[in-house]
């Protein structure tokens, strides 16, 4: 939570989490899970309409936020999804959109794709995991190859979230003479989509296949050359929205957990009055402030597109996806044998910041790109 | 006190083995009779995994009642309640005899090595009788009904009472974290017997039916969606008084007897274990697997890592070693297993978090290559704690080393020597 | 309440603005007051180490003075003390000005941050004038005497005793950890004056010498060599007693205001504090120095480790901001700054571990190429827990942090409210 | 602490032990230090006395044990020298014995060298670590030359403990065709020994320069052929001594710094009293046992040079190094400013933890050990 919002977005703010306390409680959350996973169509149209997927796109295409800062108001409300575990496409559309923005002004118009994401009409997301493959989107496999005034893409994707109901997708591609980015529609009968298993309670994943898929050179966004610009930002873009969301979910865990630790008694005692309880519950106080100081400032960077936002993205991913797991694991420890039981909303919260941790990057793997990008 | 029996048992087996058979002549019996009465294990079929509980508690019954018909059923316990009389070194021989053969596993924890081992010391003649034999004979499964939902780590404050009535108790109240409950026919249960007494000493022990229609069983579904635990609700469930063990009001020593044996037999030291679980099905996964699965094991950070699970897990066997020898001895106090079981919680618990690290993104969804089993990594980190909670938690070994192991002031009790009915309880 | 002194501090600078030079006017004549006046660093001079220390304290008194001769000693203390009744603004223009040149830094803690501060809120108009003025104008310098050997973490439990003899004060008993006493012309001393009131209530704060007859100050060694700590031992040390701060026995709230002075200081967000530091004369390595150093850097091992240590120090420098940010709009409490400290703990002890583990077998004895800053690695080592010790315990923090910010339940205290000569002292 | 020691063994360690504290307290060790470190000459040939160098060495040269396991009685001695910061050229004298024993077989003869040892009339150690070299003792760049009947030796070793008092060394350096160890008199001409500064308290080391240093054939030790089986054994015993040393220095760290948790009280309570303290205590104590018991498990099977010791003596260091300076800081921690103090005594512990964690192998290169000898 910035501590410097301006009225403005602690108006966005509240506004959003009432939303979502209404129409997304966590009894919703674990209905869906039930009825199998996704996110209902009705949920992600209201939520395009309070702006959700607007924040990135340019006034002049109908978008914007009230504040100015548009990729801050959005990183509350992927904050305010961490802390209700919310369903909905919020990254992938908001990714997607931001590449497409991106490209607008080298490569082919896009509007149209634009306008549908921003008001909720239609979804996508980015096609870039390949099976086997760590998170590499500049040496794809999948191969888009020109013919005439055509390309033709082949290759497997996976890892491609709500893969299933996209209408369609980002796909980042090997060409001759580089890499670039198509827009591929996701009813063609040359493209395969097969949901996957996956760790989070609602969010769902897909291997899609492109199977000699042709699409027209006006589906390429931006171009070769800013390709690696595009894939840059839109990475950033995730990366900042995954922390802002693991920012939510321990906030929230640890909040229950604190409440937890005063009504609950042992040995005649509240679990509060514990030494060794309350000096782990003051280290995660203060990791939590960490996390909250690491993410405001990897925001702020890519929103005002800072020269070291790439620096302080990876710095947020390695930090609060090493300490946001270990918090969590930590405050389940504190809820004894009910905090591992399906009942209890633990496994909720760390299913989605496991998810979070692990996706575009480790901690691991963020560790080595702060080495590369201090030229060590 | 609670170590001698450990020793007793060793001494006994030295002092009366000219009268035994040997140890020898012992496992060329067993080696023989175990290749003409027992299956042998299946390559291709899945041994001890949530999937196939429910098919090993029926098997395991049949595999038991055969152990005791031919005479190899309880090793360590008395003849005179069906046992074989013969000590752990026989147990040993027996235990590595059987590795190639399917074995009632599932039997010997709580079953056989807690609820036994406690009815055994603490029991009354017609309860050794009933329920002891009735256990090693394969015609009873026992469970322990210990831990309440108000009670976590605070097990001498539980609140389900039994009152008596006539030449029977009534009993009303819950239980949580009965581990295989379901498939068992009674339980060892701790209530609540006088409530104007200090915690501990208002407690008393009773074997109770797991099902009747006074009460009602149901499993409990874990965060990996696992559910050997049950939870128990009792309405005015009836049992006989003479289902008492010990005296009423004395639970908390039974109590005690029976927690000490399960930390012997989560340590690994119990002289009522047979058989060695062999394989889990292929669902054991090492970080070396899971290197080599992403194609990382030449790496550098991950050659560090898997090299340090490696170090740990090698420690983990030779803690438990040293401690056993140390407690066996009599060097050490008996608390000094709680030492084992911080291990076994911080040993695990690393190795998830490396496996998690070397997953990476496989670690949330199914790759299209995989076979699934690094997404069990994913699901496995879910449980991560379930390795300092289950059997009392890490914090209370840490009490238990400090106060009793290096004798430092017990921390404040505020329920200490108070009118149970007086004791503040939070929400 | 703690909090509101910065808060008024900026108030007054808004309020105040059109009477005040503007910040800009002000850094215009700065910089070319400092260009005219200052020394210009020397990058082949050393600073802030241990060789240089002992000419620092003579240079820095000079500069001091110089400061104050030209209108910028103290820019946030009021006129009438000698300071320049200036903003915090102000100040941070100036130490941005100030940034190639020579400056008085060792006099801003504690002399002028955390005495003289603590001075100007709670002392007399006589102390003010010749303490807090002599600490601005380089004609003095104050340190603090508080910590002792028996205390530890618990100050308020310290033992060295004052009496009142007519005007005078007679203090015996011994001050430990006092940092660069040895420099210092007068300490701010708190003192038992009452036995039989409670510990926090039987207090005193009293300016006393540090170099008399009747005290003997020694250095105390480190365990890298260092010696910046003194302790000091009085033997009827006689003060006049109008060198009493505040009232006698409410030493307490005195010492109090002077440790929130301390915190702002280490935090980083004092307004007394002129000038930054600069280099350390090249004895500052990165872990990433030490990686280029053992020829590690493009192992991947040694890349990831780089990495987080990278983070981390970024990390560190977020939240200083951030909790800064907090306590200052009053939406944190006072105490929030424990968090500040928990963090200058960890990740600079994360950071001595992870140099130790690059530099390998260089840490422990000098190579034949080195230039001895890898066995720093090592020196530096033994000194790790430094960061968790002073300024109070991390123990203390994290007491401080659950109580304070989280509201539990405090620790019991077994000296709260018992006259003080009851307490129990241990060996 | 073996907690299945003999009687004859546990009558050794008494006698050691008190040895030690009447000859080597730990004030004589600061005095030993003020006066510029090493070890007294008269103590360590008291310490050949009373077996301290025989121990690995085989009967018939006069050496071996009262327990018939020598290695796990000189582990018991270095167990002792750790409880009390002992001077002494313990480890590198019996690693070189180790090395002598180990060739005696294949190579020419050396027991003169052994039993000078042996009764301390002379010291040695193992000059193997080179400037910038990182642990790699079958590719030294120190080379042997043969020239006739003799071989002449160049290079430069560093890192040689008592390398200003060692009588030979013993040189591992490569030939023409693979590797070699040889003894190299440190008297001659040619040898050129500069004392550099350390971190312990009392340990010498030096560079050791070798200029064109001629020696006989004899001077080898073993052959090329069972070099590299020569180096492994004296690797695995000096690695086992460190994890030993080590022991002593936690378990006495740890053993006063209870005590001090009972006798200081803060705030009317005694520190032991105080949860968050004993739970750190508690997890201190666990790692000791696991310290001790992986300690003996690789003393045993360099002892009985069983088919597993280079992956136990590995485990035991990996881990030993690893927790070890983590208790001892944290001991510090518990001793507060005093424990950082040069007067207090904790610093001398850390020192030689230091010293024994960084030398033949930090715990990640052990790691990386770990995972060669698994096959990885």
């Amino acid at each position: 939570m910035d501590l410097e919002l301006s009225e403005d977005q602690k108006l966005f703010r509240n506004t959003t989490a009432k939303f979502l306390d209404n129409e997304s409680p966590i009894e919703k959350v674990r209905a869906l899970n039930k009825a199998g996973g996704g996110f209902p169509a009705e949920f992600w149209a209201q939520g395009a309409e309070l702006g959700w997927a607007a924040l990135l796109v340019p006034e002049e295409l109908g978008g914007g936020s009230i504040s100015g800062n548009g990729f801050q108001d959005l990183a509350i409300v992927a904050e305010e999804f961490g802390r209700l575990v919310s369903p909905g496409p919020l990254l992938p559309v908001n990714t997607v959109i931001a590449g497409l923005v991106e490209g607008a002004e080298s490569g082919p118009d896009h509007s149209a794709e634009i306008e549908g994401l921003m008001s909720g009409e239609s979804v996508a997301t980015w096609a870039v995991y390949e099976p086997k493959g760590h998170w590499d989107p500049l040496n794809p496999t999948t191969t888009a190859r020109k013919e005439g005034d055509n390309y033709v893409i082949s290759g497997v994707k996976d890892r491609v979230e709500i893969g299933n109901e996209a209408d369609f997708f980002f796909v980042t591609a090997k060409t001759e003479t580089g890499v670039a980015n198509f827009i591929v529609p996701s009813d063609l009968g040359s493209v395969v989509i097969e949901p996957v298993a996956a760790l989070d309670f609602v969010r769902h994943f897909a291997t899609v296949r492109f199977n000699e898929v042709t699409v027209p050179a006006s589906a390429m966004v931006g171009t070769q050359e800013t390709a690696p610009a595009i894939i840059e930002r839109m990475f950033q873009v995730v990366v900042a929205l995954q922390c802002a969301e693991m920012n939510g979910l321990i906030n929230r865990v640890f909040e229950f957990t604190v409440q937890w630790a005063f009504d609950r008694y042992s040995f005649g005692r509240p679990l509060a009055s514990y030494q060794a309880l309350k000096h782990r519950f003051s280290d995660m106080r203060t990791w939590i402030e960490c996390c909250n100081a690491t993410a405001d400032e990897a925001v702020k960077a890519v929103n005002n597109r800072a020269e070291n936002s790439a620096r302080l993205v990876s710095v947020a991913k390695a930090y609060i996806g090493t300490k946001a797991v270990q918090i969590i694991q930590d405050c389940i420890q504190m809820h004894g044998g009910l905090g591992v039981t399906w009942e209890h909303d633990c496994h909720l919260y760390l299913r989605r910041a496991t998810t979070d941790r692990q996706l575009f990057g480790t901690p691991a793997d963020h560790k080595r790109r702060i080495a590369d990008l201090i030229g060590l | 006190m609670l170590v001698t029996n450990i020793a007793v048992t060793s001494e006994f087996g030295e002092f009366m083995s000219d009268q035994l058979e040997s140890v020898e002549d012992f496992r060329i019996r067993a080696r023989a009779w175990l290749s003409g009465n027992m299956p042998k294990l299946d390559p291709a079929k899945e041994y001890n995994t949530n999937r196939v509980a429910d098919r090993e508690w029926v098997e395991h019954r049949e595999l038991q009642k055969k152990l005791f018909a031919g005479g190899f059923a309880g090793i360590c316990f008395p003849k005179e309640y069906g046992g074989q009389g013969l000590t752990p070194a026989h147990q040993t021989a027996f235990t590595e005899e059987s590795a190639p053969y399917e074995m009632p596993l599932r039997l010997n924890v709580p079953s056989l090595s807690i609820c036994s081992g406690m009815l055994l010391d603490m029991g009354s003649e017609e309860q050794k009788q009933k329920y002891l034999r009735g256990a090693i004979s394969g015609e009873m499964i026992l469970c322990q009904f210990l831990s309440e939902p108000s009670g976590g780590s605070d097990l001498a404050g539980l609140l389900t009472r039994a009152q008596r009535d006539g030449d029977t108790y009534v009993i009303n109240g819950q239980k949580c974290w009965s581990t295989f409950a379901y498939a068992a026919d009674y339980a060892t249960c701790l209530v609540r017997t006088d409530w104007d007494a200090p915690k501990h000493r208002g407690l008393s022990m009773i074997i109770v039916p797991v099902h009747d229609d006074a009460s009602h069983l149901q499993r409990v579904r874990m965060s990996d969606g696992s559910d050997e635990f049950c939870e128990e609700f009792f309405t005015d469930l009836v049992v006989p008084a003479e289902n008492l063990v010990g005296a009423e009001n004395d639970g908390w020593t039974v109590g005690q007897r029976q927690l000490f044996y399960e930390r012997q037999a989560v340590g690994g030291g119990s002289p009522y274990v047979s058989g060695r679980q062999a394989t889990r099905g292929g669902s054991e996964v090492t970080v070396a697997d899971v290197a080599r699965a992403v194609g990382k094991d030449q790496d550098s950070a991950t050659r560090e890592l898997v090299g340090w699970q490696t170090a740990l897990d090698t420690v983990m066997h030779q803690v438990v070693k040293r401690i056993t020898i140390g407690m066996t001895s009599g060097e050490y106090p008996a608390m000094a297993s709680s030492m084992m079981r911080l291990c076994h919680a911080e040993i695990p618990q690393n190795r998830m978090d490396i496996m998690l690290d070397l997953a990476g993104d496989e670690a949330v969804t199914s790759a299209e290559h995989g076979d699934g089993y690094l997404r069990n990594v994913g699901i496995q980190y879910l449980m991560r704690q379930g390795a300092s909670l289950g059997g009392g938690s890490s914090e209370m070994s840490r009490n238990m080393v400090s106060e009793r192991v290096l004798m430092m002031p017990r921390e404040m009790a505020a329920d200490r020597d108070v009118p149970f009915r007086e004791v503040r309880r939070g929400r």
